[in-house]
């Protein structure tokens, strides 16, 4: 199968995770959820990365890629930590 | 670097979506949400370090210089930003990757460019990038904005605005189409133009009320850039993640639609009738500026409480929700949670009224208690719950020698490290007086009729025990 | 067929063995009826309603010289003079006590039949009158104990004060007992309940009220549902334990019996001495002696600040349905006695029916 | 400052202005208590108790000449002579009758304070005596009506045949009638309610209790949540329609009132008549002039097979509950008169609190 | 035959696939379900069309008499079969499915022999093509048999049995090695023939109470086998279906068992202590030939009935079960259903007992009805729920002159449609004898004690209002 | 990425969805969801078809590709058929 098909098959199944993946959150978890959402959106760095790092790049690429990558780490490092102290109240009992 | 290969990289970045899989799963769950923050953090490493060891990337000065000032920005922020300003922060965030896409999106543009390798798909699929980036990323600065209060908050409504988007995405789409048959970068620099233009105006008329659930619909968004990329760059993980991520991100957003009992389609496209959905109570209370919860939100406090002081009042009579408390009050017994009901001594429309039905929904009598009895006990309740009493639980009562109520000694429920309030509307009690407690800190009030409100909650607290 | 009902001897009773419901099933099964005038006027039943579905009203002497003569209670000797040789009489007879009546209805050749010898077996439900009986007066003691008790007995919180439940304990959980015990609860009472019969535990719970359970070393299970009585040492043992629950509680009825027995001594003097000023004891065993040695048959009285009601006859001050339910107690009895003939109903043999059998008195033993 | 607490001259009355429970807190705040002796007898409060809180046991005489003091009700001319000038006195006077006892206080300038006349605020509802006695009155009155009832108020199916609910209807659902209302429904009645004041469809209905609704084109809701009068058509229509309603009744209860007017006449004779044979009405407004003509004052009638019963002073019945929480709306109503001083309470202007300046009298309009 | 490029052809299996899934979804619910089917038929016809056009196939002779064959049996069969005998019909198709996987394996492998394309990860993926189809295969034939009443229901079990199942699953993995590493044919003919026989070995020792889960399980392994196969022909398509029905069929699996309160582990690996995990009623009442029913089996037959008539009896007064009953009216009138209680003169232990308690649970007396009343309706109820009740519904009460109770008159509850009973176990009630309505074929009986049982029912349509 | 790594994309994403997809099934449903799934498996036939229809295969294979063919035909045939009438049951109200 050519790589777009594929791309295709992989984003069809992926949707369908996505839309049963989080069905039944508790409430009280959706902010924590969009932060780590977010956070995970954050493989946007990937791309970012692969078109910094490959060889030969402009400068113009290269500069455009290192912005990528810094707004997409910012994106990775801030949004777990975030997440992580929205989780870190959850600790109800042990006040 | 060692190099890997690119089957390793594939297995690698299989993995590294399973775990992004988990830990969204995880996090549907307080008792696995930070199991499932770690997971996804695991994956974002795995991530990382195979795409920095594949054979793709080759010179690391400028991802090292990003990935060092990124972390470090981002790690200060996430560390010293307050809670309560924690929906702006993400905001902020969705902005970042939106534009990270965009960049990428325009990266990759200039890097195919340059290798010749570009045709009609590729531009197609990059053009889908820059423009879903774009909007995330204009769209999110504006979210930020309403959240940070430096743009009102108020929804901004104009006549024609939805021509007028309806105008900008057909623009945007048109210059996208020119810019894949053509290569023209003037295209493309209209069609990002526009798209960020485009999310200015999408946003722009949103009420603050709203702002949740459109930072989870960016949040969509961002995911859908992240994918469009993966397109680009057939990169399956970025495909995979991106396409969770939008799924995963639509799909909260309707179910927060769902429970602010809102039009998911009303809130993405702002403006559609906004006021007309809303309850009553529900409406009132966020101009007055009263906190609104979800059944959800006080079972999530209820539910590992060490104690919960019911107070009951005419409401809970005039609902008839006398059974449903027996029925919560059992569910929380079983949890190890001490239940206790506070009865004043007016509470009701006669003397006794409380008791009658209390003890007609057989409610031990050892768990009723006296108002005198009570009142020190609030300081160490967890929550209170107030199911349809008001002039009870006044605190006017005690310091606002101008009430009517004034000298009548009350049930300190305030005093409670969290107060829900069930009632249907914000209209008054008996006495006709505004209730102070309502807008308290620690106060949220749920609106609905208590037999309802009650019986949810009983019914949610039976099916966290599956 | 012929059947009199007349107005009932013994004093103070109101009930009437017959109400026009009934008497209308049955004229309809083709017996004719009987009644002495105004025998159902205490029960709020009237002698037009009576006559308005074909019973003939007569004055007593007629109404006993019938074929079956029903009644709520014993007759006296007058009323057998009046009836004759063969005729049936059916009543709560009240065998126990000492009896002049049955050796003379025996000696001239009149059949009694004992309501309270109907076998508690469940063919013989719907015309047990012990039990439909004990029912009531299960409920109305307690109604009588909320009458002379002078205060609330649910619990209220109000702007004047508090008044807590009050703590009803019900002693011996028959059919009356467990009645009471519902009664109690749907007034708000705290209702705390005791037996001999472990079984009864369950039963107690069954109605939202809480069991008092005491180890006295054995059980007082007997034959039929009925308790047996205790062995002395038992006896003691039991006063003992239980006069803590008795001194904390506000109102206690006592249903506790045994056939043909002197009724146990449950309360003893000193526990109601320790009880508060103003609590009630309903002792519904008061005719047989009494759960409690003070209380006195048919009275009320004070003493150590609590009130003992000594009424027996509770039944009668439901008289209206009291006496539908006795009524139709001997509707149904009266099903498996005849056989319907071509010229109206014909008497069975009383000896093939075990339930008959059992309830026709034909010695005096 | 002495408080002086004499025994009811009312004939019949049984409750006592002051419990132990309240004398004691009293004393605790520096005030001197003078008893007369067995003042509380009747409500199961005994002379030991008092004086095991400090409370000093006297002649009535020696209780009247108190600085307060302190009654259920109304003196005669007697105690008024023996109370001297200056002399608090709080009671239950039942202005709106013909009266003169007032004029002689006055006269001799003893200052009577009125309970009926505290105002109906949040903050005096801890004084409210007027409620605290109608909610008993309103338990009290269903107790009574089970009693002369002459059959069950729930619903029971047994093998000796059923009972269906007592429909029970309650006219005026003030305090008392919620009350009523409630105590019915705890029984097990078929409980429906009617009230001019339409704010009570939704109180009737908290109560699990049905509402009666006639649309008799006027409102009654009057001031401070009392009645008004209604025009005389609307009486007219208010009855009539009423009529289909009250005549399916097995129970009634009628509370209504409006303050210094003789009651409405809410069930007329032929509705009455129109009952099944053996209902009870109680008739709460029966002191001034009853709901239904048929009722008397006091007592208990049969009339046209139904039991009326004009009993005026149920809270008398439940002396020691009554008493309790009318000796708590006194002590609450002593909290606002007034000041800690050093030797003790020392007392207010009375003209400062709204509450107090309501419920003293100073003219005799 | 036109034929389609293999992007079309792999753009139509997509397509197929996600027919299949949401045909399964649709499955969950019965509104749905049967839309679900037939997109899950449209999907099989995009499927075959699409492989019959695609360029690999060539002949089609065999392929259509098969087709031809095949569907004529598949379709006599399943119009023709009794619906009692649904399960083993399931259970047949489904050794067909696992035969069918061994012999498309097996032609697999002659085609590639033929083709010299064999190489070690084909082989291994060929093996696990065919075991576990044999597995299926002789699974399936046990577990019809065992239906079907050929081969005994009760479990068969012997000592040894999971050595022996141990042995014989190390055994064929090393002949499959042996023959991946080697092309020996026979190390292939040993080991299909050792993995049917573990198939047998496997299913044999489960009773016949457990037939249905461990239909469903063979139904997983059936499509891990189709996966199999799709990775030995590379086939997307039977790979995204072999996953998609052997992961959802393996939940299924555990649902099931949970609703029996069965544990999977149990079940699967048949005999690990059968008896200890089921409760005391159960057991009995399978023993004894009564039919045991879930609260959902309930549920379905209450929610869209016309009339349900509930009997309560001691039982439900033990177990103060008056407040549950009060919802479950009042949610299945909310469902348009009437709903009834009959009241038995005797029921209970004193006269009045459950007229006290309906009334405390505040259960409105016009839906309060006397047995002589409501006896000539039962006929016309589509569900009789019986709660707690026994002598008082005794059929013998009016046939059995020996019985205890005969000429008591009782409820008519066996005259409804179905009958639903509530009780803890077998026991009798107070006077002793056994009840034959529960041997009726319309009685099921629901073993739980009364409070329970109910607020599940009341759960379950709380749950389904969703 | 080679055939076989996304073979295992995909399986492993399908496993997922195969997780998800039918949690929350009304238990009067069970029986009929087994049934659609059998008649669902029957997707081997279009491996059948591949093995059978091949060119040039010899006719052991094509032997064995017939009964392939056959099988799983009475399966998909028969399943779905079976399935339906089992749904058909469903029509509660309307007896
Ligand atoms: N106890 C007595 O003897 C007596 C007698 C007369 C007067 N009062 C007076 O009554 C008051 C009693 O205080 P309280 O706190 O019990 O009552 P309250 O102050 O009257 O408040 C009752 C509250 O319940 C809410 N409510 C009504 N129906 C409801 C439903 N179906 N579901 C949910 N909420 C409902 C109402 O708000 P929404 O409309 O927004 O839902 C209202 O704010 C006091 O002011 C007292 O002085 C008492
Ligand atoms: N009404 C009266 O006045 C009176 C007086 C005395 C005797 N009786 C007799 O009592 C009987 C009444 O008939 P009935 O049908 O009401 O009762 P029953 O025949 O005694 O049957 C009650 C059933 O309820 C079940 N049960 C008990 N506890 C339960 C719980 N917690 N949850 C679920 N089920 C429970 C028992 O089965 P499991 O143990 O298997 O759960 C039992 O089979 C008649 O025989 C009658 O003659 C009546
Ligand atoms: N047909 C039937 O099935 C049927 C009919 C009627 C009664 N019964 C059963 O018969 C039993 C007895 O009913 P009853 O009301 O006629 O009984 P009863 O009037 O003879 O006695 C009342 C209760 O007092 C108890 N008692 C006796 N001595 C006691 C002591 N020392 N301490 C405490 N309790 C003591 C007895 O156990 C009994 O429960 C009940 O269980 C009832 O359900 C069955
Ligand atoms: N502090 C407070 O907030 C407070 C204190 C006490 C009472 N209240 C309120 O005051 C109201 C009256 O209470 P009450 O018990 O003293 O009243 P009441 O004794 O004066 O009258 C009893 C009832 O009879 C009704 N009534 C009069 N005429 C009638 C007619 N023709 N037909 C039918 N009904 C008629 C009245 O509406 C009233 O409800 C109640 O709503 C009570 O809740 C408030």
């Amino acid at each position: 199968m050519p790589e777009t098909l594929v791309a295709l098959y992989i984003f069809v199944l992926s949707c369908f995770i996505g839309y049963w993946v989080i069905w039944g959150v508790t409430p009280s978890l959706h902010t924590p959820l969009i932060a780590l959402t977010n956070a995970i959106s954050g493989i946007v760095i990937v791309g970012a990365l692969l078109v910094t790092g490959l060889e030969g790049v402009g400068t113009t690429a290269e500069i455009i890629g290192f912005f990528a990558v810094l707004l997409a780490s910012i994106n990775v490092f801030g949004g777990f930590l975030v997440t992580n102290r929205m989780l870190a109240m959850f600790n109800k009992k042990k006040r | 670097m060692m190099e890997i290969s690119a089957n390793v990289q594939a297995i690698a970045y299989l993995v590294s979506a399973i775990l992004f899989i988990l830990a969204l799963k995880g996090l549907t769950h307080p008792a696995s949400a930070r199991r499932g923050n770690y997971l996804a953090m695991a994956g974002m490493a795995i991530a990382i370090v195979a795409t920095l060891m594949g054979s793709e990337v080759r010179s690391y000065g400028f991802i090292l210089a990003g990935v060092v000032v990124g972390g470090v920005i981002g790690t200060v922020i996430a560390m010293r930003i307050q809670m309560t300003a924690m929906p702006q922060l993400v905001a902020a965030l969705h902005s970042f990757v939106g534009m990270a896409a965009v960049l990428v999106a325009i990266g990759t543009f200039l890097n195919k460019q340059a290798d010749g390798l570009l045709n009609g798909v590729l531009m197609g699929e990059l053009s889908a990038g820059i423009i879903i980036g774009a909007i995330t990323f204009s769209g999110s600065v504006i979210a930020f904005g309403k959240l940070q209060g430096i743009i009102s908050g108020r929804p901004v409504q104009f006549k024609g605005q939805h021509l007028l988007n309806a105008l900008l995405a057909i623009a945007t789409i048109g210059f996208a189409v020119h810019f894949a048959l053509t290569e023209s970068t003037v295209s493309l620099a209209i069609m990002t133009l526009l798209a960020f233009i485009l999310g200015f105006t999408l946003i722009i008329p949103i009420g603050g009320a709203d702002m949740p659930v459109i930072v989870s619909m960016l949040n969509s968004y961002s995911g859908w850039a992240a994918a469009a990329t993966g397109f680009t760059l057939q990169n399956n993980l970025l495909i995979i993640v991106g396409a969770l991520v939008g799924f995963s991100g639509a799909i909260l957003s309707l179910i927060m639609c769902r429970a602010m009992n809102r039009s998911i389609f009303n809130v993405v496209f702002g403006g559609f009738g906004t006021a007309a959905v809303e309850g009553d109570g529900v409406a009132d209370a966020a101009q007055k500026g009263v906190k609104s919860a979800a059944i959800e939100d006080a079972i999530y406090w209820m539910e590992d409480a060490n104690k919960v002081i019911i107070i009951p009042g005419y409401g809970m009579a005039v609902a008839q929700a006398q059974h449903s408390m027996k029925e919560l009050m059992e569910q929380l017994e079983a949890r190890g949670v001490e239940v206790k009901f506070a009865i004043h001594p007016v509470a009701g429309r006669m003397p006794g009224h409380m008791n009658v039905l209390l003890a007609e929904a057989d409610i031990p009598y050892e768990n009723v208690v006296e108002m005198d009895e009570i009142n020190p006990e609030f300081a160490t309740a967890d929550v209170v719950l107030v199911v349809g009493a008001n002039d009870v639980v006044n605190p006017a009562a005690k310091d606002d020698p101008t009430s009517p109520i004034y000298g009548m000694p009350v049930l300190d429920a305030g005093k409670a490290h969290h107060v829900f309030v069930i009632k249907r509307s914000m209209r008054p009690g008996y006495s006709g007086i505004e209730n102070r407690l309502y807008y308290q800190d620690n106060t949220s009030l749920i609106f609905g009729d208590a037999k309802d409100v009650s019986e949810g909650m009983v019914n949610q607290l039976k099916g966290a025990a599956h | 067929m012929r059947i009199g009902v007349v107005k009932e001897s013994v004093a103070g009773e109101k009930r009437v063995a017959m109400t026009p419901e009934v008497a209308k099933k049955l004229t309809g099964k083709g017996f004719s009826l009987l009644l002495e005038q105004g025998a159902g006027e205490a029960a709020h039943y009237h002698d037009d309603q009576y006559r308005a579905v074909g019973v003939e009203l007569v004055d007593r002497k007629a109404a006993l010289d019938a074929d079956i003569v029903m009644m709520v209670r014993k007759a006296d000797l007058d009323d057998v003079a009046a009836m004759h040789a063969g005729a049936i009489y059916i009543a709560h007879l009240e065998l126990c006590e000492a009896e002049e009546i049955i050796p003379a209805m025996l000696a001239k050749g009149i059949r009694p039949i004992a309501m309270e010898k109907i076998p508690r077996i469940s063919r013989a439900q719907s015309m047990d009158a012990l039990s439909s009986q004990s029912n009531i007066a299960g409920y109305r003691c307690v109604i009588e104990a909320a009458a002379q008790y002078k205060r609330f007995i649910p619990m209220m919180m109000t702007s004047a004060g508090s008044s807590k439940p009050a703590r009803v304990v019900i002693l011996g959980v028959g059919v009356a007992g467990l009645q009471a015990i519902a009664t109690a609860r749907r007034l708000g009472g705290d209702v705390y309940a005791y037996d001999i019969r472990p079984e009864t535990k369950e039963q107690i719970e069954s109605l939202g009220a809480k069991a008092i359970e005491l180890d006295i070393g054995e059980s007082g299970s007997g034959e039929g549902g009925y308790a047996k009585e205790l062995s002395d040492e038992a006896k003691a043992l039991q006063q003992q334990l239980l006069a803590n629950e008795l001194a904390k509680a506000h109102i206690i009825i006592t249903t506790a019996l045994i056939p043909c027995r002197p009724a146990p001594v449950l309360i003893q003097e000193d526990v109601v001495k320790r009880m508060r000023e103003g609590s009630v004891i309903i002792d519904l065993a008061a005719a047989n002696g009494g759960n409690c040695p003070l209380t006195e048959k048919h009275k009320v009285v004070e003493k150590h600040g609590v009130i003992l009601i000594g009424y027996t006859n509770y039944p009668s001050m439901m008289a209206s349905d009291a006496s539908a339910f006795y009524a139709n107690n001997l509707f149904n009895l009266l099903g498996i006695m005849v056989d319907e003939g071509e010229q109206g109903p014909v008497l069975k043999d009383l000896d093939e029916d075990e339930i008959t059998k059992a309830a026709l008195i034909t010695t005096t033993d």
